[in-house]
């Protein structure tokens, strides 16, 4: 039997694990153990990130990825799941597209960047594609993993009681036997989603991403952690916000 | 009884063969059996001889890999404005959806019926009265014993009112007295609405308490109905001779021995 | 003996490596040279401030952060001047002659923004590289210095992607103009017959700084051994490609055309820059302490520096034709 | 009941998917409803690949990707499904780390390039290091999820049969039960290299993305194609290949 | 038999409290029982009373929230050099690893004793033998009928030869024929080792077949136990008299009734 933690005992945890990591770091690049021009101390990073809020450049970055950011989520999470799931339930369907999925799924996100400048030139609409691209693989997968998995028995039941049609079995078994799937694998786009603002926004569109690099480029390590370190409270708070959707959702689980 | 019209036949195989893998080794074969509406037949035999799968061939579940299907409750399903199903069946395992209350999981196969939310609801509760279960109506399946979840997947089945009522061993796993109950609920609701009943089951004295007709599948694989008895007793009491004479002749059945006829009970009785 | 890594960047200034390269003079020399590729200068220095690599072929701009980062790094030969030219296309080219190059006033190009501000609507967008790179801080210079335009953000936005990317946003019609160095505005300008030159080398700022050799740690020991034999093999590869720049095309062509550019493009974007091909390091030092001034007073750096200090003349005096 | 189809049936199906695909696309830009200068026509790949492989440029780029992507793999993936596994079954351990994941868990693959240049320069290890990265935080969250699905009735009867301690749950419990998370996870983590492989060359480390990315500067979209294609290519081998590691394992599966 | 000497003693609960909630609501509550070693004991009680919960802190698998466990078998399990196990359990729901084989299900609980693994095997499917399922011994769970996985959770019980054989409803989805054989293969198994054996079942005539002594859960919740009969009958008959008092007198017990004592019989036998 493993331990069982109360929430606030895993809080506590958490929070020791963060303090522990920040210390390590912080006495690592005090004592020369690491080059600081290599590393920013922990410390650097509240005044680099005061310059950013002060210049208004910080709250900027966020509103304008936040804009592609959810926009490339929902549309890649929607279509994503919704033909993951189609292609699970439909062999016929599954086998017509697995040639082209096959084809189509190992090309990058960041591949996929000039055609996005082709066809959107450099423009939301072009950050928004790469995203919802790298967030469409995740759910397809995920969604149709997860309906692959559910237990064929449930669909023999599904028919005994009057839902064998195709509908039926969608929304009495499918949708709910593979939520905890489908939840997985929304809650990882939501992560990817985070990690393909960078690359959406290498060329150039306005955002934290573009901002990361443009501080890198001038050796500025402080400013780009604070940036990665915005990123991950931003996918922090998305997660935690999902975080309900999924409870409720799955509260049927353990 | 044989000489019913067709239109008394609510399910029936003709010369049923049936294989999990294509057809290279059958599980059943040349299996026929009529169910004519109103009767309650008892269902028996070994473990692994095929008493689920042809429950699940009469469910339309599965399709005979030979032979034929028939009847009424096997051809048409409940209409548009149907309020009821034409079968339902209770499976070995319970087989709950964990996702939903107890509730929600009888309440499973009015779903899609022309019935108002608080019907369905009404219906459901009351389910789960006959089988016991008022109290843990908002409890998720996990949350049940063994017993209980095999209760809840009767209610899913009484609920909707079927005209083929076809039950796997549905009170294997429970005590004598939530038993004994349950079987007189059943009989109670089988007398009052006509209800045709296939009912597998391992207890013998069940099968002699309830069932109008016993029927023996054994043999093989492939296996076959080996012998069939019409019950002819007025009172179902277990400490009467022609009710030993019965038991002792379907344990015999059920061993793959010839009928032993009505002399088989004293014979038995020495075991 | 170790390798000595040289990082460059993919432009015709750092031709003088492929020529070293090609021609097999750091092999004779006993030098073990390694080529390490970025795609832009600023994306060098990275690699520089860390101690990955012992040279740099690229901008001169970036290395005023890694100096500010207290890196030793100095520049000891010009490998090309003037080298970045603004192009533009569509409605920014518009009523340009093809050989507007040399002949645009400062006011013809305001009124072209102007124009192009009142017929689009919005801003015309230009590629540049990342800020702190040459060809960022040259472009806001332009506007501002030379144009006199008093804020660059209400003229045009300014967009920072690497050199591959501007290019291919260029051609793409997604930026309207770029700061571009050869071979890709030969590349450009052969793809796009109606692109239009809006401002040369020249004009954007006489002695434009371009790339230049710089060596970390000159006077360091283990770099001493070779920063003399490299820098005067530069200054020979330099004087070649201003004198033969025909010679050179196979080695930059092996370089940078990667069998996607056919020769001739290769041949005239060298031909085109021969006179640019300069390796005295004195000539840009005015230049580069004009844009650094420049760059402090963006922000872009904190402090200027003695500029004297990011030049080291002696290896080219020993060095020069 | 979802219709069950052959192999050969499948494969067929796939197959007519794909001419289908390159049907309809050749269609379109032959027809002038997709601009050629913005997609390449199908038939113009061919030329483009041969021409590649004549100056030897696409054998190189295989080869110098392979290299970084094999290493990157195998490290993030044991790595990531190791720690997965055991953040899964330590609550402890979980707690304590939950923090630190959260906060690093959201950093992109190409945030990462600038500390790659600086902590391994340029050679195979800088991109190696962001292929790694990437492919942890996949095979981190699969395994993990894996392990916490695993029906808390496995352990109980693990318990009664002598197998309760922490390598007995593991050996004859969670590994088993997991692993077709655990597999997806891989297989979600091979083509997620393969999609990090860009990214990792962004930098100049040369490889397949370095060379689409320099096609892309010259508009050469048929070069870019090429390249997209060889890796759906590379990444449908890797596939395949594994496979046969997962159907073997997870061999007791419907 | 009370007064055996303490090494005597298998295993035991004393005063023992479960909740599954923290204390909230308990399920059991005062449940003391005492097993000594050679002893068959069944354990009766109506559904949902919490017979499997009472299993699983006999097997150590929950630790009671009041009260303590003792006892050889639930103290020390076996030591590095063991080739047996103190406790075995058949769980009320076959519990088969899907991915083991059926042989390899079998083996689960022999992996880790000191054993080669021929040993391993010859025991397994020894146990496989007993059950009657030694021609499945490659079959995935998935390929079994319900009757069939629970005899493949029997063999993994019996084949690891424990001290205490704790068994929950193990022969429920059985035809009487298998079940019959099973029933006599248990009692032979229990003859000859002196095995300390705990079943649960619902079926009243088995615990009297099998069984020393019987132990009715009843009441609440929370349930404890209401009664407990030392079965002192040479032939294990269901049609003579003795057999039949018994059977009425645990009847009652379970539905909550006081004991009838030995008078009972002539009443039940009006049901
Ligand atoms: N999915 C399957 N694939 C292959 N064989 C199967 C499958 N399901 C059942 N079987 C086999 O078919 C035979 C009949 O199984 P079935 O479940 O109908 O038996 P049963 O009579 O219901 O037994 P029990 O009383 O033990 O439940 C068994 O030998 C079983 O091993
Ligand atoms: N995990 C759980 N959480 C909460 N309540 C539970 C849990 N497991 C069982 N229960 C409840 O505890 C009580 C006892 O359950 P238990 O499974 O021990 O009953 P049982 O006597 O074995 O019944 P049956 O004969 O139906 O198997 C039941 O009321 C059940 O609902
Ligand atoms: O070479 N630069 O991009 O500065
Ligand atoms: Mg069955
Ligand atoms: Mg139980």
């Amino acid at each position: 039997m493993s331990v069982k933690l109360s929430g606030p005992a895993r809080l506590g945890l958490g929070l020791a694990g963060l303090v522990l990591f920040f210390g390590v770091w912080e006495a690592a690049v005090q004592s020369g153990l690491l080059p600081s021009g290599m590393v920013p101390a922990p410390s650097s990073l509240g005044p680099a990130w005061l310059d950013e809020v002060r210049g208004g450049f910080w709250q900027q970055a966020i509103l304008d990825s936040l804009n592609h950011y959810l926009l490339g989520l929902l549309i890649g999470s929607v279509l994503g799941a919704g033909l993951g799931i189609l292609c699970g339930m439909l062999g016929l369907l599954d086998s017509l597209l697995e040639g082209v999925v096959r084809l189509l799924r190992p090309v990058p996100g960041l591949a996929w960047v000039p055609f996005a400048i082709l066809w959107f030139g450099l423009s939301t609409a072009g950050a928004t594609f790469v995203i919802a691209i790298s967030v469409f693989w995740i759910n397809f997968y995920a969604a149709h993993s997860a309906v692959r998995g559910v237990d064929p028995e449930l669909y023999e039941l599904a028919s005994a009681f009057g839902h064998g049609s195709f509908v039926g079995r969608l929304v009495k078994i499918v949708l709910p036997a593979s939520a905890p799937g489908i939840m997985a694998g929304l809650r990882t786009g939501l992560g990817q989603g985070w990690m393909s603002v960078v690359a959406a926004e290498l060329f150039g569109v306005p955002g934290i991403g573009a901002r990361m690099m443009q501080a890198s480029s001038l050796l500025a390590t402080d400013v780009v952690v604070v940036y990665m370190l915005t990123m991950a409270m931003l996918y922090a708070i998305t997660d935690f916000l999902f975080g309900f959707v999924r409870k409720w959702v799955l509260r049927w689980q353990p | 009884m044989a000489a019913m019209s067709k239109a008394d036949v609510v399910a029936s195989l003709h010369d049923v063969g049936l294989s999990h893998d294509g057809g290279a080794h059958f599980v059943l074969r040349h299996v026929s059996l009529t169910l004519e509406r109103g009767e309650f037949v008892a269902l028996l035999g070994p473990s692994g001889v095929g008493k689920s799968t042809l429950l699940r061939v009469l469910m339309g579940l599965m399709h005979p890999t030979e032979g034929q299907t028939g009847g009424s409750a096997c051809v048409a399903d409940a209409g548009a404005h149907a309020t009821r199903r034409s079968r339902a069946m209770v499976f070995q395992d319970a087989r709950l959806l964990p996702w939903r209350s107890v509730l929600r999981n009888v309440m499973f196969g009015l779903e899609g019926l022309h019935l108002s939310k608080s019907e369905k609801i009404a219906r459901a509760q009351e389910a789960l009265r006959l089988v016991g279960l008022e109290d843990a109506q908002d409890r998720l399946p996990r949350r049940l014993s063994g017993g209980q979840r095999q209760r809840v997947g009767v209610a899913r089945a009484l609920t909707v009112d079927p005209d083929l009522l076809l039950m796997d061993e549905p009170f294997g796993a429970l005590d004598p007295i939530t038993r004994t109950s349950l079987q007189e609920e059943l009989q109670r609701i089988w007398q009052q609405t006509h209800k045709t009943v296939l009912f597998v089951t391992h207890d013998i004295e069940e099968a002699l308490r309830l069932a109008t007709r016993v029927v023996v599948l054994a043999g093989g694989p492939p296996a076959g109905i080996t012998g069939e008895i019409v019950l002819d007793m007025p009172h179902r009491n277990p400490d009467t001779p022609a009710f030993r004479t019965y038991a002792a002749r379907l344990r015999a059945m059920i061993a793959g021995e010839p009928d032993p006829g009505g002399e088989a009970y004293w014979r038995s009785a020495e075991i | 003996a170790d390798s000595i890594r040289i990082g460059y960047i993919p432009v015709l200034g750092s031709s003088a490596l492929f020529v070293i390269d090609g021609e097999g003079w750091a092999k004779q020399a006993g030098l073990d040279v390694q080529l390490v590729r970025f795609t832009s200068g600023p994306q060098a220095i990275q690699a520089l401030v860390s101690g990955r690599i012992d040279g740099y072929v690229a901008g001169v701009l970036p290395l005023l952060q890694a100096r500010a980062h207290g890196v030793d790094v100095k520049v000891v030969a010009t490998a090309s001047i003037e080298e970045l030219s603004v192009i533009a296309r569509g409605a920014l080219a518009e009523g340009l002659k093809p050989d507007s190059e040399a002949g645009l006033t400062p006011d013809a190009v305001k009124d072209i923004f102007a124009r192009f501000k009142q017929g689009q609507k919005r801003l015309p967008r230009l590629a540049a590289q990342p800020a702190g790179s040459v060809p960022d801080t040259l472009l806001r210079y332009w506007l501002q210095k030379q144009l006199g335009f008093a804020q660059v953000n209400t003229v045009a936005s300014i967009v920072g992607v690497d050199i591959d990317a501007a290019q291919q946003a260029f051609l793409a019609g997604a930026v309207d103009g770029a700061v571009l160095r050869e071979p890709a505005l030969t590349v450009v300008k052969t793809r796009l017959p109606d692109a239009r030159i809006l401002a040369s080398g020249h004009s954007m700022m006489p002695d434009q700084p371009g790339s230049v050799l710089a060596i970390v740690k000159p006077d360091a020991p283990e770099h001493k051994a070779w920063a003399g034999t490299l820098t005067s093999l530069f200054v020979r590869a330099t004087t070649l490609l201003a004198q033969h720049p025909d010679d050179a095309v196979p080695f930059v062509q092996k370089a940078l055309g990667g069998g996607m550019l056919n020769d001739s493009v290769m041949k005239t974007a060298l031909e085109h820059s021969a006179s640019r091909f300069v390796s005295d390091p004195a000539r840009i030092v005015e230049s580069v302490k004009q844009l650094q001034e420049f760059e402090v007073a963006e922000g872009l750096l904190r402090k200027a520096e003695p500029v004297e200090d990011l030049f080291d003349t002696g290896l080219w005096q020993q060095a020069k034709p």
